[in-house]
């Protein structure tokens, strides 16, 4: 115990990573938990679920996901070029990369709306398939398990929605750096957090988008 | 009115309330121990002139001891109870000769199925269920639930006799209570869930439900009635006679 | 990059010349933060026990007018006498009141704000802007569930578990929009303690002052710290469950509803994961304060301050691990029930260390009764009988007697109210004159830690005994059942005591208001303390130090053989302590 | 800054994500292998996608420690409730 006579000590001035960048780890951290929430009932569920589960493909394009899977990964590159160029003094590559990476959330994003849009005209919504809709006959003639599409329906637009709703709140930051970080040049070699900082939070979004992916409509 | 626990009505009831008494000894003298220290430390160590504080961090021997002896206790408390625990609830902890009787919960009264003559309890889909013809959703189809009887808000069990509670819920989660038996199980829609026990004490009890189910979750309750093996044939008997499977009360 | 207490440096210096909105409303200073929260919670803590008044009466004497019970709405009270939908709404917005909007804000909202920065020598949070939407989603958080009792067929009825799929039908519980508000809410609030806490964790580990060393933080500070990562990582759980129950009622999903496949423990199971952490969030920054208050009040180093530490870590680090202890007779798994009941008694060790270690701080102590360390001493006393009577539903087979009776309210109300709320009591007699420059009447202040500390035992003692005999929670009117109308002169006994409890908290507000305004004023240091908060005048201006402290050693050094007080600050150097090897702060 | 760290060819892991992906579409046609095998496989490309996405462009391979430590404390408890979860339909 450091008692009243107490040897010269070093200072603490906590880790080497400025705040805002920690801050970001931080909520990243609790955004893993939030999404183990998620994702985690899907698990369980289906895992639970008496009878199958409708085969990949059938009802979700895959095609298009696939699409707008490596639409995102593309975004996640151009987001860490932006911030690769900055960082060697280039801040109108920057820019570049940085309008890229906006340009390929939006169509992320714009994508899944479509993709909503198309999927509920067929009968698919949350609460598992319409009726007379295209989907009721599939379900009619055993092409999909009528016991699990309630919970299909359920657990899909819960994770993929919230999913889009952090690409969102992403495209939208990143529009606002751009906007009034970026284009009035307030990034220097020397401070370029925000970059970084949104980045983080960018690769994570990606990152989950590739879990989802596989688990939601691949397997 | 007794201050102590409800009387024991099965076999369950006195080996756990051995085992809250031995928690209740123990935490009984950790209790005294701590507050009878924090009374003497108050008196003796109370702040007058001239006396200073004991300057010490604290004593690495005291630590390991106060921190061993509770690790050990609770060690052994968890061995204990965990083998108690296995015969009431385990996977396989249902006896082979135990009687079935079939328990539906719904807002907000119990359903009990009766077996009849081949002592076989018919098998019940939610899907089937109605609200006036068929209560618990008995299945016509199942030749082994023909005889069965169906009785509300009354539960009559044989003495010394294992009895398997076989807990369906219609809507939302209740509790299969009863404070004599020391037996408690929640009773959750969608799931089939197994709860045994062996009434020992001729007598009339109470079913309550002890799970917030809604409005009535208050008035949920049912009577229980244990009969000797005699009068509880006999009661079965004058049921079977009364109208078939007709949920009466 | 520059850190928060760089530019708050720079820009807090000296004369504050921001408008009143800015100092007192939507302001980003950690103190002013931490005062909102004080009155919310403060507001909140009378509205939960306002309800459950109602509860007990309803207890003691169902189906009789309550007192100004004609006050209330036809659609709650008609002629006085409460109905059963209304008091389901009492019994599930008193927990969800007191767990979330009082207790838990209190800690983490009051404390966490004021304390850490003064404690650990900051100007301020990493992150004021984020601190201030913290407060705003809590404030608006708290206003829809406040709200949710007023709409139509009033607030959700399910009890604050929650348990679907009673609160995921509305058919079901007989609640309307006020369930969906119930869900709103929660997820307002669980943004609100993401931000919280990870602004605490940050400041904690970045923002600390030169010398404050992680084994000289105050155990305030490593409570408070642990907690914020626990919520943390706990809280989204939650929002992630609220919103499922959210979708269930306005989009038609079916997670917990068994005839689409859903499964009800699937909720048990996510509101557990949180709520278990949850638990030990509304005890944790408790215990640390506690540790503040005993150390001061025996003037005496705490005993075995390191395994106070390792034993908040422990109690953190098992919290995650025996959620499933509040589900044995859920029909769980009953393999995951037995691991889950060996984890949940290993918590009694580290609470055990906690217990003993304060009792060794007291020992050959010079003890002063002071009022908070009154309520730290209560508290000792009250959460070893909390903890005590965890041990009993810890071990499994006693849990299926005791689960859902008086004996777990009983036990839940020794910790929570015996426990944290002792702890809140202490903490805002001794940090009053930080906060406000004034001090609490001393006098009247121990007239109300007495009447509260009899008639809390009297309320609540009795309920362990009703439990025993088998007396469920969430009764409209027990004497339904014969085994239950004998105790009925008990429940009666608990409620006038309950009603007495309630009453001698007007001692407290009025003594609050009254100090507020009339307290005498208080010098810097006024319980000749260690901490850093007590460099700082009283109360503690804008960025708090102009130039930040150095600390020199750890926060109870109290009665130090070397010094010529029995208190030795941790920014006094002595002749004999050499200045910190500054290395350069994160970030510049 | 103290982000003065070598720099990974982040074109080269951008070509690996694409194959990987690549390969997770094969995947999910009509193969000849039990589901079991299929899932498994797929599991591990998409781990192995989110390590890359977490290592590289995330510059965890880079970073301390004590900043990994941020990224890795809430696995497990995130498998705690899976596998807890899970464990109620299998006994």
């Amino acid at each position: 115990m450091a008692g009243a006579m107490s040897p010269p000590f070093p200072a603490e001035r906590g880790i080497e990573v400025y705040n805002k960048k920690l801050g970001m780890w931080i909520f990243l951290a609790s955004e893993v938990m939030f999404f183990a929430a998620l994702i985690g009932s899907y698990v369980i569920l289906r895992f639970g679920a008496t009878g199958e589960w409708a085969k990949p493909g059938i009802v979700l394009s895959i095609q298009i996901t696939a699409f707008n899977t490596f639409l995102l990964i593309c975004s996640s590159v151009s987001m860490v070029k932006a911030y690769a160029a900055i960082q060697d003094g280039f801040p109108d590559k920057m820019k570049f990369w940085l309008l890229m990476t906006i340009l390929g959330g939006a169509a992320f994003v714009g994508i899944q709306i479509y993709e909503y849009i198309h999927l509920i005209e067929h009968g698919f919504v949350p609460s598992g398939f319409t009726e007379g809709s295209h989907l009721a006959e599939l379900v009619e003639n055993g092409t999909l398990p009528a016991a699990t599409m309630g919970l299909y329906g359920s657990t899909f637009y819960t994770m993929t929605g919230f999913h889009g709703f952090h690409v969102t709140c992403g495209v939208v930051s990143m529009l606002y750096l751009y906007l009034f970080k970026a284009l009035p040049g307030k990034y220097t070699p020397q401070d370029f957090g925000g970059i970084e900082v949104v980045g983080l939070y960018w690769h994570f979004v990606d990152l989950v988008w590739i879990i989802l992916f596989t688990i939601v409509y691949l397997v | 009115m007794h201050w102590w626990l409800p009387p024991q009505g099965s076999t369950f009831a006195q080996p756990i309330d051995t085992m809250f008494t031995w928690i209740l000894v123990i935490t009984g003298i950790t209790f005294v121990l701590v507050e009878v220290g924090l009374v003497w430390f108050i008196f003796a160590y109370r702040e007058r002139p001239g006396r200073k504080a004991f300057y010490t961090h604290g004593s690495t021997s005291a630590e390991v001891i106060w921190t061993a002896i509770p690790a050990v206790t609770m060690v052994i408390l968890g061995l204990m109870s965990n083998g108690l625990w296995v015969k009431i609830k385990g996977r396989n902890s249902v006896p082979a000769n135990a009687y079935p009787i079939g328990v539906y919960a719904k807002q907000f009264e119990w359903y009990f199925t009766y077996p009849g003559a081949d002592g076989k309890l018919g098998r019940v889909s939610p899907s089937l269920v109605d609200k006036n013809s068929n209560p618990t959703g008995r299945d016509p189809a199942d030749p082994a639930g023909t005889d069965d009887i169906i009785v509300r808000n009354q539960l009559h069990l044989p003495v010394n006799r294992p009895v398997v509670a076989i807990l369906t819920a219609e809507d939302v989660i209740h509790s299969f209570y009863v404070p004599e038996f020391r037996v408690r199980q929640d009773v959750v829609p969608g799931m089939e869930i197994k709860s045994w026990f062996e009434a020992t004490v001729p007598g009339s009890y109470e079913v309550g439900c002890s799970q917030l189910c809604g409005l009535g979750h208050y008035k949920m309750r049912a009577q229980v009635t244990v009969h000797t093996q005699a009068d509880y044939h006999a009661w079965l008997q004058e049921r079977t006679a009364k109208a078939q499977g007709e949920p009466t009360s | 990059m520059t850190t928060v207490a760089a530019t708050a440096h720079a820009t807090h210096a000296h004369h504050d010349d921001r408008s009143f909105i800015q100092k007192y409303i939507f302001s980003t200073d950690h103190k002013v933060i931490g005062i909102q929260f004080l009155f919310l919670t403060l507001f909140f803590l009378a509205i939960g026990g306002l309800l459950a008044m109602q509860i007990r009466w309803q207890l003691a004497y169902p189906g009789k007018p309550m007192p100004g019970g004609t006050l209330l709405p036809e659609t709650m009270a008609p002629g006085g006498v409460l109905l059963p939908e209304y008091y389901l709404q009492l019994v599930t917005m008193h927990g969800t009141f007191m767990v979330f909007f009082a207790i838990m804000l209190l800690l983490v909202g009051v404390y966490a704000n004021f304390l850490i920065p003064l404690k650990i020598g900051a100007h301020d949070m990493a992150f004021p802007r984020i601190n201030m939407a913290s407060f705003w989603s809590a404030f608006a958080s708290g206003a829809v569930m406040l709200a949710s009792l007023f709409v139509q067929d009033g607030s959700s009825r399910a009890g604050w578990t929650m348990y679907a799929p009673l609160s995921a039908r509305h058919d079901y519980s007989g609640a309307d929009f006020g369930q969906e508000m119930w869900s709103i809410s929660i997820i307002l609030f669980g943004l609100s303690s993401i931000l919280g806490s990870l602004n605490y964790i940050t400041t904690v580990i970045n923002n600390r002052c030169a010398g404050m060393t992680w084994f000289r933080m105050p155990l305030s500070v490593w409570a408070l710290f642990i907690t914020a990562i626990l919520g943390l990582l706990a809280v989204p759980v939650l929002a992630g469950a609220a919103i499922m129950l959210l979708f269930e009622q306005i989009l038609g999903t079916h997670f917990f509803d068994p005839a689409a496949g859903g499964q009800p423990i699937l909720w048990q199971h996510l509101f557990w994961f949180f709520g278990h952490p949850e638990v030990y969030i509304l005890i944790l920054p408790a215990m640390g304060i506690v540790s503040e208050l005993v150390a001061n009040g025996s003037r005496k180093p705490i005993f075995g301050y390191h395994s106070m530490v390792f034993a908040i870590a422990g109690i953190a680090f098992l919290g995650w691990i025996v959620w499933g202890h509040h589900m044995f007779v859920s029909g769980m798994n009953p393999t995951l029930g037995s691991s889950f009941m060996v984890s949940t008694l290993l918590i009694a060790v580290p609470s055990a260390i906690k217990v003993f270690n304060w009792m060794g701080t007291m020992w050959r102590g010079n003890l002063r009764f002071h009022v908070p360390m009154l309520h730290g001493i209560a508290f000792i006393a009250m959460f070893t009988i909390g903890g005590l009577s965890g041990i009993f539903m810890a071990a499994t087979p006693v849990d299926m007697f005791i689960h859902d009776t008086y004996f777990i309210v009983a036990h839940l109300h020794y910790v929570l109210f015996g426990g944290s709320l002792f702890a809140i009591f202490g903490g805002i007699v001794f940090w009053f004159p930080k906060m406000f420059g004034r001090m609490m009447n001393e006098g009247w202040g121990k007239v109300h830690f007495w009447l509260t500390f009899i008639f809390y035992n009297g309320c609540f003692f009795p309920m362990h005994i009703i439990g025993m005999a088998g007396h469920m929670r969430r009764l409209y009117d027990p004497t339904v059942y014969d085994f239950l109308k004998p105790w009925q002169p008990m429940n009666e006994f608990i409620s006038i005591n309950a009603f007495l409890l309630y009453g001698s908290q007007i001692i407290f507000f009025v003594n609050f208001w009254w100090s507020l305004f009339k307290g005498k004023k208080a010098s810097e240091n006024p319980w000749e303390d260690n901490g850093l908060e007590w460099s700082c005048p009283s109360p503690a201006p804008h960025g708090n130090w102009e130039t930040l402290p150095t600390v020199y050693r750890g926060p109870y050094e109290f009665s130090a053989p070397g010094a010529s007080k029995d208190y030795l600050p941790q920014n006094l150097k002595l002749p004999t302590d050499r200045d910190p090897v500054l290395t350069p702060a994160a970030g510049h | 800054m103290e982000t003065a760290h070598k720099r990974p060819n982040y074109i080269l892991i951008w070509i690996y994500l694409a194959v990987l992906t690549a390969a997770e579409l094969g995947l999910a046609f009509e193969l000849p292998i039990t589901a079991n095998v299929k899932l498994a496989l797929l599991l591990f490309l998409a781990v192995w996608k989110a390590l890359l996405v977490g290592l590289y462009f995330m510059h965890l391979k880079f970073e301390k420690w004590n900043l990994r430590m941020l990224a890795i404390i809430p696995i497990p408890l995130a498998l705690i409730l899976l596998f807890a979860g899970m464990s109620e339909s299998i006994w």
